[in-house]
């Protein structure tokens, strides 16, 4: 497949306020170097994460999306990410179903001792994304700037 | 070790070995033990080191009674009886090994055994 | 059959059981069907209709009925009545307000597939062992029964009554269907054939909330795409991605609670075969979580709202069929 | 129309070397409703914060967005800072332009885009943030312990010591649990009563602890700081307050042949008893289901001898309502049933017994006044097997999965007992492992096998077999030495797996408190939060949150009582703002939220809405009460009609800050 080096695809991560978010904090202070394609958006729990906000990114333009959360059993408020795996995993079925790439979408568990993680799995998904292309399959063209 | 024979017994007998915690029950009460060579945790732990040819070879194949006490006793549900009769499969299924031959057969019928029985048998341990 | 329903229902208006009844009624056609209200005796004797035309699932309109003075009267299909106990258990029924007859089910006829032969004027559709006898302004006409049985009535799941008062007929078996065949279909094509055949079904969609409101699981009070504090309220679908996030958001939002009723494919006019958004959830959380039907009983926890510590990891989805 | 603030810091060069952070300043000033944006070098200082409140007043903020370094730092700092300019502190958002950007980035003029993108994210954020207010919620300044063991008792001691009332409740005639039975305690063999009944009187006699014995807890509501307990005081059909304890009825009592549980039936006590002879409170207590005059009528002895008059025969359950402020969880354990064991031979064959009998057979109060005698012939054992691992990490649905912890130190301390008194009796124990991290506990094992020549040995004892003349014939295997073995033994001692109480499940319900699956108490955090459940104000001490010997469940214990005092000495709690909430004119009422709710924050109430045309409707909606929630959110993504919203994380601000990234 060609790939498209001046594609700079716009990656929205979700992550979870007590693990993966301190996870991409030390990433940040041990100087690990991940793509700026990736914007980081904090959430308390990743079960905050509605699929409402994964479509509306990809809606808006975005080419990946990806959640981070606690380790299954670190959970900060004890079930949430259980719950997020279980949402999460049918979410990206049915997109899957629909025809959307699978590489798009990810989830992954960080915990706040993983800075090197963070840094690897953000690596690995611009990668993974910026071989996909633009993501045209989901995108609103009205909100796609020229 | 033979990876292969070990991935044939795991899947054969349907046990994971892996879950025994070596504690001895299965052994502690199996009615062969004393004629015996290799005892029922033996034989999973034997299994698990993937060292089944001496298990093959050993006439402790054919002392165990499959009277499934260990399998009824193990904390851990781990069936040695079912490993047991997986090696005895694998040792049964060699090629030219057959342990019955059709020539065998005549002299061995009597009036009392049954017609199923000799079928079985030859099914069995004949490859 | 429909005697004996108007009966017991004439009854149980008379003896102050219920005050009202929950049927059907024919519109100007015989295939043109509505659900309906009858509060006398001889409305019932007048309206009341049940036959192979009487599709659709009443439990919805419980959630309304429900809170009015007095008991009514429902009569419901096994399929409706899994419906029934799933809106039971989400409090959204008032379960002591409803006396529930439970009839017996299809397979019932959709008048697209009769239309579709090219047969028009109609007058009357008899079945008479299982040929249909279709009286016409231009004569009669006959077609095998089998070839105008409606989609949702095809993958039949259940011939079982989950909840009722009474039963007139008998109760049937949870059946074994084939309804996920094509879920299963398309997940074996790849990616890309996937994404065709959606785009081409999606794009159809003209926003009219016809599956939203007809959908037994969709009773909220304000649905989130109305709510403008939500974020997504839509007016209409704007572009080809808009009714892609409905129907994805709406197909999410039943997911565990959708009992599989059917009626969101039978009603869209556009005939967008919504039904396998809601299998394809269903088939997945029975393969993924543990068999579940919904509406199944009025206790157990929905699958979404319910968890196990080794729960599969969604690269499951990555790892299997084909990209 | 909002007016915004922003502040881009430069850390030093932190940030600036890799952001040009007068460019973000630049970009970020042009941004729909931002009045004012400043570059600075260390926003975070004094004199960066003062930059800060001077434009808060003098420009009238309606919102402050700061450029800097993670909110995990410094959120807290700016947050203040807004609050002394009038502020309210909901308003400020944080950009992370440090860990997230300068210090991963090498290139500028990528690093500065993404900066003026994660600030454009921030900047549409706290256009929609709302001033939130924590709430304020009074405390009850009483705690209730439930389960009056070791546990149970020492929270109660500590949290009357700190000067709070206390209430335990225990389910028994009497407190004291478990050690109440158990003979000497391990690794330093001092008498468990000794220990323990001066903290049963201790408890007693403290003016801040009432003593509900005899009583189980019926209800629970409310949340942490203001919880309203029901407690069912069980008809004992004796006075307490008359009753003087001085056991004229147990003697008199003609209903010989009850099963005494207090020495796990091994001996007989009347219909009328008190359990042991400390018992606190020592109260006598009538069984109804052996009492003859309760059961027809005819009797009366024990209402004949006792002076005191405190027998009354009309007794009915009584029940107390109490409000507290914390709960302390303090159920304790229990051995398991041996029935699925059968080759044990424990059902059909008395010499064959527990651990917990063992401990009443050789205590001094116990049936045989503390000379080990056989159950089945009162003679003395010579060969005396001990089973480890009954029940314990099986995985064959019998039994349990986790290790019992506490049964390899006891079995050594019944050995080396049984050695020490009756020197001629030959034991045996056959482990799997000899589990023994603690302090002293590996010495202590170690000398009963060196020292006092107890056999241990590695195998599983496979079947235990009665025989006619009385012996009792164990076979098992000797791993080590690869024999099977067959052992000629006077009794058998299994060493049953312990399971948390059966009256802990349906309390957790009550108590909206997580369980795992063996039915132990889940601690809100493994590590760091180990006394506490995941509900506000209810702490756990002891066995109930899993196998604990009783050097830990004391030291727990103490640990869920300071916990508990803590929480107590507050006048109130200030509550998180960032919490659920539902809008009432959504809300279906389905229940939805309720199901993933960690705190059993959520609860339903009908009400009554405006409907058109003048009518009204009664629905069901859900009330979060912000007191117990902890703001995660599962709720929010349960709720199908975008009811249920989260404050500082709200559906819509999310959805902004997805929008401006992705613009």
């Amino acid at each position: 497949m060609q790939v498209n080096e001046n594609f700079k695809p716009v990656i929205v991560a979700f992550c979870c306020n007590w693990c993966s978010y301190a996870g991409a904090d030390l990433s940040g202070t041990n100087r690990l170097n991940y793509p700026a394609n990736v914007k980081i958006i904090r959430v308390p729990c990743s079960c905050r994460v509605n699929p409402m906000f994964i479509l509306r990114a990809f809606q808006k333009g975005a080419d990946g999306v990806i959640i981070c959360g606690c380790h299954p059993g670190d959970c900060h408020y004890t079930s949430g990410n259980y719950f997020t795996r279980r949402r999460i995993t049918l979410l990206y079925s049915m997109l899957d179903f629909l025809g959307i790439e699978r590489k798009r979408t990810r989830l992954e568990w960080v915990s706040a001792a993983e800075g090197a993680k963070f840094a690897s799995v953000m690596e690995q998904f611009v990668s993974d994304v910026q071989k996909l292309g633009p993501n045209r399959r989901l995108e609103d063209l009205r909100c796609r700037k020229q | 070790m033979n990876k292969n024979l070990k991935d044939w017994i795991d899947i054969t007998s349907g046990v994971n070995v892996r879950k025994c915690m070596r504690c001895g029950k299965c052994t502690a009460t199996c009615p062969s033990y004393n004629e015996m060579e290799y005892h029922p945790h033996q034989f999973v732990y034997m299994v698990e080191r993937g060292e089944i040819e001496p298990l093959i070879n050993s006439e402790s194949l054919y002392k165990c009674l499959t009277c499934f006490v260990c399998v009824e006793r193990c904390p851990r549900n781990v069936e040695p009886a079912k490993v047991v009769e997986a090696v005895r499969l694998a040792a049964v299924r060699r090629q030219g090994k057959n342990h019955l031959s059709a020539e065998q057969i005549p002299p061995a019928l009597d009036d009392d055994m049954p017609q199923q029985a000799i079928v079985t048998a030859f099914r069995k341990y004949t490859k | 059959m429909q005697e004996a329903m108007i009966k017991r229902a004439v009854q149980l208006l008379a003896d102050g059981t219920v005050n009202r009844v929950m049927g059907w009624k024919r519109g100007e056609f015989v295939y043109d069907i509505t659900p309906a209200v009858f509060t006398t005796a001889e409305e019932l004797e007048k309206d009341f209709v049940c036959d192979d035309f009487t599709q659709a699932n009443l439990s919805k309109y419980l959630v309304k009925e429900s809170r009015k003075e007095g008991k009514i009267l429902a009569f419901l299909k096994p399929c409706d009545t899994y419906s029934f106990n799933q809106l039971v258990k989400e409090h959204r029924i008032i379960r002591e307000n409803v006396y529930v007859i439970g009839i017996p089910g299809g397979p019932k006829l959709d008048i697209e597939k009769i239309k579709a032969k090219g047969i028009t004027g109609i007058l009357s559709v008899e079945n008479e062992n299982y040929t249909l006898k279709i009286e016409t302004i231009y004569g009669t006409e006959t077609m095998p029964f089998s070839e105008a049985v409606s989609g949702k009535c095809s993958g039949c799941k259940s011939k079982k009554h989950v909840a009722y008062d009474e039963l007139i007929g008998d109760d049937g078996e949870v059946l074994d269907s084939n309804r996920f065949d094509m879920v299963a279909k398309l997940e074996n094509m790849t990616s890309q054939e996937r994404f065709d055949f959606w785009r081409g079904e999606l794009s159809k969609c003209i926003r009219c909330n016809a599956c939203r409101n007809v959908c037994p699981a969709c009773t909220c009070e304000n649905c989130v795409f109305d709510n403008p504090k939500s974020g997504i309220d839509q007016k209409a679908a704007a572009d080809s991605f808009e009714e892609k996030m409905f129907h994805i958001i709406r197909a999410f939002h039943v997911a565990g609670r959708c009992t599989d009723c059917g009626e969101c494919s039978r009603v869209c006019p556009q005939n967008i075969p919504l039904h396998l958004l809601n299998r394809k959830f269903i088939k997945d959380i029975n393969e993924l979580y543990g068999e579940y039907q919904a509406g199944a009983d009025t206790t157990s926890r929905a699958p979404l709202n319910n968890y196990n510590a080794d729960d599969c990891e969604p690269s499951v989805v990555h790892e299997r069929g084909v990209e | 129309m909002q007016r915004i603030g922003v502040f881009v810091c430069h850390c030093g060069t932190n940030i600036a070397a890799t952001v040009d952070v007068k460019a973000v300043a630049e970009a970020l000033g042009h941004e729909a409703g931002v009045v004012i944006s400043q570059d600075y070098q260390y926003m975070c200082s004094e004199s960066g914060q003062n930059l800060v409140k001077n434009a808060i007043k003098e420009h009238k903020l309606t919102g402050v967005v700061v450029c800097s370094c993670s909110p995990r730092m410094h959120e807290n700092t700016f947050r203040k800072a807004a609050a002394s300019a009038g502020l309210n502190p909901y308003l400020v958002e944080i950009a992370n332009i440090r860990e997230q950007c300068s210090w991963i980035h090498k290139d500028i003029a990528s690093a500065t885009e993404k900066a003026i993108i994660l600030g454009r994210a921030a900047i549409a954020k706290v256009h929609l943030n709302t001033p939130l207010t924590s709430m304020e919620s009074p405390v009850v300044k009483r705690a209730l312990v439930i389960g009056g063991g070791i546990a149970g008792i020492q929270t109660a001691l500590d949290i009357a010591e700190a000067g709070f009332e206390v209430d335990i409740v225990e389910k028994e005639p009497t407190i004291g649990g478990k050690m109440a039975q158990i003979d000497k305690t391990f690794p330093t063999l001092d008498c468990a009563a000794c220990i323990l009944t001066p903290k049963m009187v201790e408890a007693s006699q403290n003016e801040k602890i009432t003593i509900h014995s005899f009583s189980e807890v019926s209800d629970v509501k409310g949340f942490v700081g203001n919880f309203t307990v029901t407690i069912k005081k069980k008809a004992r059909y004796v006075d307490e307050t008359k009753c003087t304890g001085c056991g004229l009825c147990t003697e008199k009592c003609p209903m010989k042949k009850v099963p005494n549980e207090f020495n796990m039936g091994l001996d007989n006590r009347r219909a009328v008893y008190i359990p042991f002879a400390q018992a606190v409170p020592k109260v006598a207590t009538i069984d109804p289901n052996y009492c003859m005059m309760l059961k027809n009528g005819k009797c009366g002895v024990c209402s004949k001898v006792c002076s005191a008059g405190a027998i009354d025969y009309k007794q009915t359950d009584r029940f107390v309502e109490q409000k507290y402020g914390a709960i302390v969880v303090a159920t304790g354990f229990n051995p398991i049933k041996l029935d699925k064991y059968d080759e044990f031979a424990y059902s059909y064959c008395p010499d064959v017994v527990t651990s917990l009998e063992l401990e009443r057979l050789m205590n001094a109060a116990g049936p045989n006044g503390g000379t080990l005698l056989r159950p089945s012939d009162k003679t003395h054992p010579h060969t005396i097997v001990f089973v480890q691992c009954v029940g314990s990490r099986c995985d064959d649905g019998k039994g349990k999965q986790y290790c019992s912890k506490i049964c390899c130190m006891y079995t050594a301390k019944h050995a080396m007992l049984i050695r020490e008194k009756y020197p001629d009796t030959e034991v045996y124990v056959f482990y799997i492992d000899v589990r023994t991290p603690g302090k002293n506990f590996d010495e202590f094992y170690r000398r009963a096998v060196e020292q006092y020549n107890v056999h241990y040995i590695k195998g599983m004892v496979g079947k235990v077999s009665p025989k006619a003349d009385g012996k009792i014939d164990v076979q098992a295997s000797d791993l080590l030495a690869g024999e099977q073995l067959h052992i000629n033994a006077d009794m058998v001692v299994l060493a049953a797996a312990i399971e948390p109480d059966k009256t802990a499940r349906p309390l957790a319900t009550m108590l909206t408190t997580q369980m795992d699956t063996n039915d132990f108490f889940t601690e809100a955090h493994p590590k760091l939060r180990p006394v506490e459940s995941a509900t506000a104000g209810i702490f756990l001490s002891g066995a109930c949150q899993g196998p604990k010997d009783i050097p830990e469940t004391v030291a727990q214990a103490s640990a869920a009582a300071a916990k508990a005092i803590g929480l107590l000495c507050k006048n109130s709690i200030t509550c998180n703002p960032c919490v659920a909430h539902s809008d009432e004119l959504m809300c279906n009422g389905c229940s939805a939220c309720e199901k993933v709710c960690p705190y059993g924050a959520i609860t339903y109430q009908d009400k009554e809405f405006r409907m058109p045309n003048r009518t009204t409707a009664v629905r069901r909606v859900a009330s979060v009460n912000p007191a117990v929630c902890q703001g995660c959110g599962a709720c929010t993504v349960a709720c199908p009609s975008g009811a249920m919203d989260l404050n500082g994380f709200s559906n819509s601000q999310i959805m902004a800050e997805v929008d401006a990234i992705c613009k």
